[in-house]
């Protein structure tokens, strides 16, 4: 049904593809796989018409594509769920449903309207008023806007961009059975996670992606996840979670009191202790960025009080945190983790200006240049230039300078939100032993994530949130998937 | 004699000029660099029309830059001036301080300065100048309303632009010659300035204000606007409210549109303010300085109240302004 | 409707001023005053919708004063050489043409909006100079008409007024209930989602720049209708008072959110701040410093909404 | 420095002007000439640096016009009470002041630039007017020698030129190696990520407004300098100019991109179009349009690199 031939397409100096061969039958789940940068997004993004490409066809249904555009595409029955949200905040969930159609210019009916987008969503199985304005929803309500946007027409190969990334257990789920619900109708669907169980179980072919190109194409049920990264990545992945070989300081710890956040019904408590990393589970809109947010004084409005260093603390702004030897890892790394207009250099230097400037406050270069370089070897960041701005790299890479930032000064306390969204595995397992040295090291650290398996594979104690309060701990002996997700929905 | 007349003929400061000068000289070699405040007025567009044709008249060569309402603006059309090498410079000041250093480094460069239009300050060591004589133009007004209305004058007054010397001269001369007159008359005076509007020298601003002055003192008898433009606006809106017959207008200036009202009786007086008039006497001076002779540092432009009795006489339907 | 308004704190401040005006100065709520307030306000109020429509999609406008001011003038000069239909055709079409220039600018030059429309409001200026040689020049006698849509009104109400409450309602409806008003909302909320739906966010853009342009246009003879001369030197900084009354309003410079009514409400509180002011005879160097002020009190008041 | 200018086509554009200058008029290049230019520029340079800080953060500063103006008038007086250096101190803390306002406005009570500096615009020229009564004031004998800074020279450049240049150098090394010119950069890619990293950037935003308004009062005295008098209704739009230089200078509105290098090479194209264009003649109406027409085509051409 879609074939892609010899498809280049380069950005300025960048190539990201440089060749690319697809072929998508009918009513078939393909998955699509690679590092960061390996050229997934821009290969849909031409399928969908965001993107022209310089050489290469796109053949659909037998026919040639020509002179792709969105809209060309939907009337192909193109949809396409993007890496990076596409709706339109500031309009109604019923608006950004319909958008498209948009580009017919009339009159609105909204009764009609809401009532209709109020049927699609509850066909997929989901509950939400229609009416409410798309930026006050949580990022999962959104992605499954966008998903419920894509089906809003008839669709014939639909195309999913990361779409789990930012949706919990329940949710992914749901999504499995929909998507196999549409390849049962005979819709095509190409898929791209990061994820490799999710590729195992879900689809029915696997195309590996590097460096701009078609590496192979392999029928799901004969690979397993070893042969996927090797074909990925290039080389044997190793270890994907590091060793725990060192004990924890028990006696060492930082105490959390009476924390509350915007979601917080009571205030709650929990330690850290010495080299241990404890995570935080939980659905989706659990709370609990909220809960890093107030600890490291970025969300205001909101009370606690760390025991910590022989003192007692209550940050009001990251600047105090920082002060202390704490650092933070955002969740959203395009919108709060790093400054990508500025080179990767200066983005590592920006928590602790200080250390590089003399006293008149003039940068000392040399000496950034050393240090910046010492990291960047330490951290195996892939980079030609440190002069290049930090949007030249690749997720996972963007994700280690923003770590490295913090690696830069004396760090005790290190709160990381969603270490590795996004980022692909051979990166992933590069952040994990990392964050496990710095544990290793006497860094202190309180992590949340989403995924499962990194949750487990990293955590030492896992903290349960639901709702914004804490329902409980599970001990790195009790660890299973099971166990956390009961506590998270509230199962006893 | 009639009164306008009589008025006319009051005592002038300064000398009036004659007109009609030829040169001895050949001046093509002379380059006159003329900058005006703006030329954004009709006005200031005349009398650049009136400086350009004179200037060309005796043969010299005619530069010009002007100040775009703003004085840093109009010092640098003056250095700009001078970088062309002008050795006479006729300049309207914007300002009349703030060309004084500019202009004296002009003269110590050796180029005659000649100030047309709106005075500079003394410091300045210009060689000649010609204004009208504002302070006298606003007596005409004042006396000749004196002796028309004599019932109880509100009055209410458009200015130009805060801080501008001519227009505080104007009205000035004007209540000057008011009181003036209704004590001759009456023993007292018997009016109240009960408003004064800016209309920024323009029609619309003229506009603007006298709606807002009629909606706070809808009693108002008398507007003296500080140029005709103004008037020209503030009539709109005093017609607008049928209020035409019970406000008398006075105006400055003499605009073309101006005439036409006081032909058909919907203002009542206006005072000569003649770019022409400024324009070719400003250029005689040079003429003359260059030629050797001697010329006064100041001098006025006739002072003419204007009013339908007389109107005919300085109508020119081909004028710019 | 309601919903809109209470959404945001501009009715409440409109309210506010309203209820001050009447009690400090007693010439406020007559019909006199109060139709010079909406003859006043019709023109700038019309610029503000079309303003408004360009902040929505995140752009900005700063050419409106000149085309007044060019508009004007040429139209006066028609008034000589054609009909009045025609001349108001043209002038009108003039204006379009200029709203075509600047949105091509911005939308397929992709040129800064304010530089855009910066370069736009000299050059603008400028011909208009060039064309009136400096001077005002009073509408000719075929054009007379148009005195009449400055100065005239309808059931005691301006002539000007009701093409401002017609627009009004007009633009109402698009921005709420057409494909178009969705679409200026969203492109300036997410432009990129937007060209991704297939929409083409360009021609989005062009459009409101000719649609404020055009309706500057309207502006622009009901404001020579008022005084009978087009002149080149009038509506300097207008532009900034039309973008005050929009961000008092309650709209986002960063576009995406805001609303008309509540742009209307701005146009009112700006020109009632003038006309009360007048009325007590407050001098105009206080009048801009206390101008100032309620710019920015009503500013920090609608942020301390919700 | 030599990346800086050849990333941008500011230094072409200024490089074709320069030579078309000399070319068509054979006054441009007398050194009275280009001292004249220099002390056309120096103010609105010093003003245009300033205005670039603000720009790198995403701000933007209407104000300085009136700051100008204002600050002219209160020199202007005090040089009648106290000593020169004391006015001299007082003018530009008054400046600080009106800096400390605008950036307290932005920074703190996170008014949107645009709004907040255009309200300071309308009260401080509102001031001004207040101060002077409308009416110039000549500089007091005691602070004549500020006539000296305006008129004089040194080594044949005027003193005004050397300030700006003083002033170029500091900005140009803060920008590129302290640690504050880094920060200006980063508040103006991404705000959310630099708060993060611990930096302020309230402090960072407020204090470029308080940087911008202080040059601005510098610029404010030279003019004073060459006119010996402060009047309040001087430097009308001067802030479109500040702006329209750094743009031509290749900044993005937007923040986060430009060089005060090409913010200089902005100031001295927009300068020098002015002056060749009185050298030739070209009246005040033809200079606007031709001005306008320049800034498209300067942001055209800056475009089109690479
Ligand atoms: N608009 C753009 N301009 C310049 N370079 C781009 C652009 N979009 C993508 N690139 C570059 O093209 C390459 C491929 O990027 P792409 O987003 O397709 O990778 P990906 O496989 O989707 O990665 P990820 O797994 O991180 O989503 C990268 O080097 C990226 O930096
Ligand atoms: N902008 C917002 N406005 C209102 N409510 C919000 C907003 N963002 C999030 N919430 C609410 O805050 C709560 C916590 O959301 P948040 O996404 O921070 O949780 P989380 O557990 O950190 O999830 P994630 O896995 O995405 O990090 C949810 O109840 C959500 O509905
Ligand atoms: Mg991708
Ligand atoms: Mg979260």
């Amino acid at each position: 049904m879609l074939q892609l031939k010899n498809i280049r397409k380069s950005f300025g100096g960048v190539h990201a593809l440089k060749g690319v061969e697809l072929c998508v039958k009918d009513g078939e789940i393909h998955a699509l796989l690679g590092e960061n940068g390996a050229g997934k997004s821009t290969l849909m993004k031409i399928i969908s018409g965001a993107h022209i490409a310089d050489e290469g066809e796109i053949f659909f249904n037998d026919s040639k594509i020509k002179h792709n555009s969105p809209h060309v595409a939907q009337q192909h029955g193109i949809s396409i769920i993007y890496q990076e949200f596409s709706l339109v905040p500031d309009l109604s969930v019923t608006e950004n449903l319909f958008l498209s159609r948009f580009a017919k210019s009339s009159w609105i009916n909204w009764e009609r309207m809401h009532k209709e987008a109020a049927s699609l969503i509850n066909s997929l199985g989901f509950d939400m008023d229609v009416k409410s304005i798309v930026r006050t929803l949580t990022v999962a309500q959104q992605q499954i806007v966008e998903i419920a946007k894509a089906l809003s027409q008839n669709v014939k190969l639909l195309i999913l961009d990361e779409p789990s990334s930012v949706l919990g257990p329940k949710e992914v789920k749901r999504l499995f059975e929909m998507l196999k619900g549409l390849k049962a109708k005979g819709v095509s669907i190409i898929y791209i996670s990061h994820h490799l169980e999710e590729l195992l179980v879900l689809t029915d072919k696997i195309t590996v992606l590097k460096d701009g190109k078609t590496i192979e194409t392999v029928e799901t049920d004969t690979v397993d996840k070893d042969r996927l990264v090797s074909l990925m990545v290039g080389r044997e992945l190793g270890q994907m979670y590091p060793q725990k070989n060192k004990a924890i300081d028990q006696q060492s710890k930082v105490e959390i009191k009476s924390l509350s956040t915007r979601f917080t019904k009571e205030p709650l408590s929990f330690d850290i202790h010495r080299g241990e990393i404890v995570g935080i589970g939980g659905l989706v809109g659990s709370g609990r960025t909220e809960v890093l947010e107030s600890l490291f004084g970025s969300d205001r409005i909101h009370a606690n009080e760390i025991l910590f260093g022989g003192r007692v603390w209550s940050f009001k702004r990251p600047e105090q945190a920082i002060r202390q030897g704490w650092g933070m890892l955002p969740e959203d790394r395009k919108k709060s983790g790093g400054v990508l207009d500025l080179s990767i250099k200066q983005n590592i230097s920006l928590a602790n200006l200080g250390k590089i400037a003399n006293s008149w406050g003039f940068i000392n270069e040399t000496k950034e240049n050393e240090i910046v370089g010492r990291l960047i070897k330490k951290l195996r960041i892939k980079v030609g230039d440190a002069t290049h701005a930090l949007s030249t790299l690749s997720g996972g890479n963007q994700q280690k300078v923003i770590l490295g930032k913090w690696l830069n000064l004396d760090l005790k306390v290190l709160l990381i939100d969603e270490p590795t969204r996004g980022v692909d595995v051979g990166a992933r397992s590069e952040i994990y032993h990392i964050i496990q040295k710095l544990a290793d090291d006497g860094v202190f650290v309180l992590m949340v994530s989403s995924d499962m398996d990194e949750l487990m594979g990293l955590s030492d104690r896992i903290l349960v949130f639901k709702n914004g309060t804490l329902q409980g701990e599970v001990l790195r002996p009790d660890f299973s998937e099971e166990a956390v997700l009961r506590m998270a929905i509230g199962a006893k | 004699l009639p009164k306008e007349d009589r008025l006319n003929n009051k005592k002038k400061e300064g000398k009036e000029v004659v007109k009609g000068y030829t040169s001895k000289k050949d001046l093509s070699a002379v380059k006159v660099g003329y900058s005006g405040p703006s030329m954004v007025a009709p006005y200031y567009v005349a009398l650049e029309d009136v400086v350009k044709r004179s200037v060309q008249r005796y043969g010299m060569q005619y530069y010009t830059a002007d100040g775009q309402e703003d004085v840093a603006k109009q010092v640098a059309a003056i250095e700009d001036l001078l970088s062309k090498g002008i050795q006479v410079l006729v300049l309207n000041p914007l300002d009349p301080k703030a060309v004084v250093p500019v202009v004296n480094r002009a003269i110590a460069e050796g180029v005659v300065v000649f100030i047309v239009d709106s005075m500079i300050d003394e410091k300045a060591a210009y060689t000649s100048s010609v204004v009208a004589n504002n302070t006298l133009n606003g007596e005409l007004l004042g006396l000749w309303l004196a002796e028309t209305k004599n019932e109880a004058l509100k009055i209410a007054i458009i200015s130009g632009n805060q801080g501008n010397p001519v227009g505080r001269e104007k009205r000035l001369g004007f209540v000057r010659g008011l009181a003036d007159g209704q004590l001759r008359q009456n023993a007292k005076t018997n009016f109240d300035i009960v408003a004064q509007g800016w209309g920024g020298w323009n029609n619309n601003g003229g506009l603007k204000a006298m709606e807002d002055i009629l909606a706070a003192h809808p009693y108002v008898n008398v507007l003296l606007a500080e140029n005709d433009a103004m008037a020209l606006g503030a009539y709109k809106i005093i017609k607008q409210m049928g209020k035409e017959n019970q406000i008398t207008i006075l105006g400055f200036d003499g605009q073309k549109e101006a005439f036409d009202m006081l032909k058909t009786g919907k203002f009542e007086a206006t005072a000569q303010n003649s770019p022409k008039i400024l324009g070719e006497t400003i250029i005689e001076l040079v003429a003359r300085h260059l030629n050797g002779e001697k010329v006064n540092k100041l001098n006025y432009t006739p002072s003419v109240l204007i009013s339908k009795k007389n109107v005919d006489e300085y109508y020119d339907a081909k004028a710019l302004f | 409707m309601k919903k809109e308004l209470l959404k945001n704190n501009t009715l409440i401040i409109f309210l506010i001023l309203l209820v001050v005006s009447s009690l400090v100065s007693n010439s406020f709520l007559t019909g006199n005053n109060l139709s010079n307030l909406l003859r006043q306000v019709a023109p700038i109020g019309l610029i503000s919708i079309g303003m408004f429509l360009v902040i929505l999609t995140g752009g900005i406008d700063l050419s409106v004063g000149s085309i007044v001011a060019t508009i004007g003038v040429v139209f006066a000069l028609l008034s000589y050489e054609v009909y009045f239909p025609v001349a108001l055709t043209i002038s009108l079409a003039l204006g379009i043409g200029i709203g075509l220039l600047s949105g091509y600018l911005v939308a397929y030059r992709k040129i800064a909006p304010f530089i855009a429309t910066l370069a736009m409001m000299t050059i603008v200026r400028g011909a208009g100079f060039l064309f009136s040689k400096g001077a005002p020049i009073s509408v000719g006698p075929h054009s007379s008409a148009i005195l009449t849509l400055g100065t005239g009104a309808f059931l005691g109400i301006p002539y000007s007024a009701w093409i401002l409450m017609i627009v009004f309602a007009a633009v109402y409806m698009v921005v709420r209930y057409h494909v178009f008003g969705r679409k200026i909302f969203a492109v300036g909320s997410n432009e990129e989602a937007v060209r991704l739906s297939g929409i083409s966010v360009e021609s989005v853009k062009f459009s409101v720049y000719v649609i404020a342009a055009f309706f500057t246009a309207i502006a622009a003879l009901m404001m020579v209708g008022r005084t009978g001369v087009g002149t080149a030197n009038i509506g300097i900084g207008l532009e900034l008072d039309a973008i005050a009354a929009v961000v008092i309003g309650g709209a986002s410079l960063s576009g995406g959110r805001g609303s008309v009514l509540n742009t209307l409400l701005g146009v009112l509180i700006l020109g009632m701040i003038g006309n009360i002011m007048n009325l007590l005879d407050v001098t105009s160097y206080l009048q801009q410093l206390i101008k100032g002020v309620i710019i920015i009190l009503a500013v920090v008041f609608q942020r301390n909404q919700k």
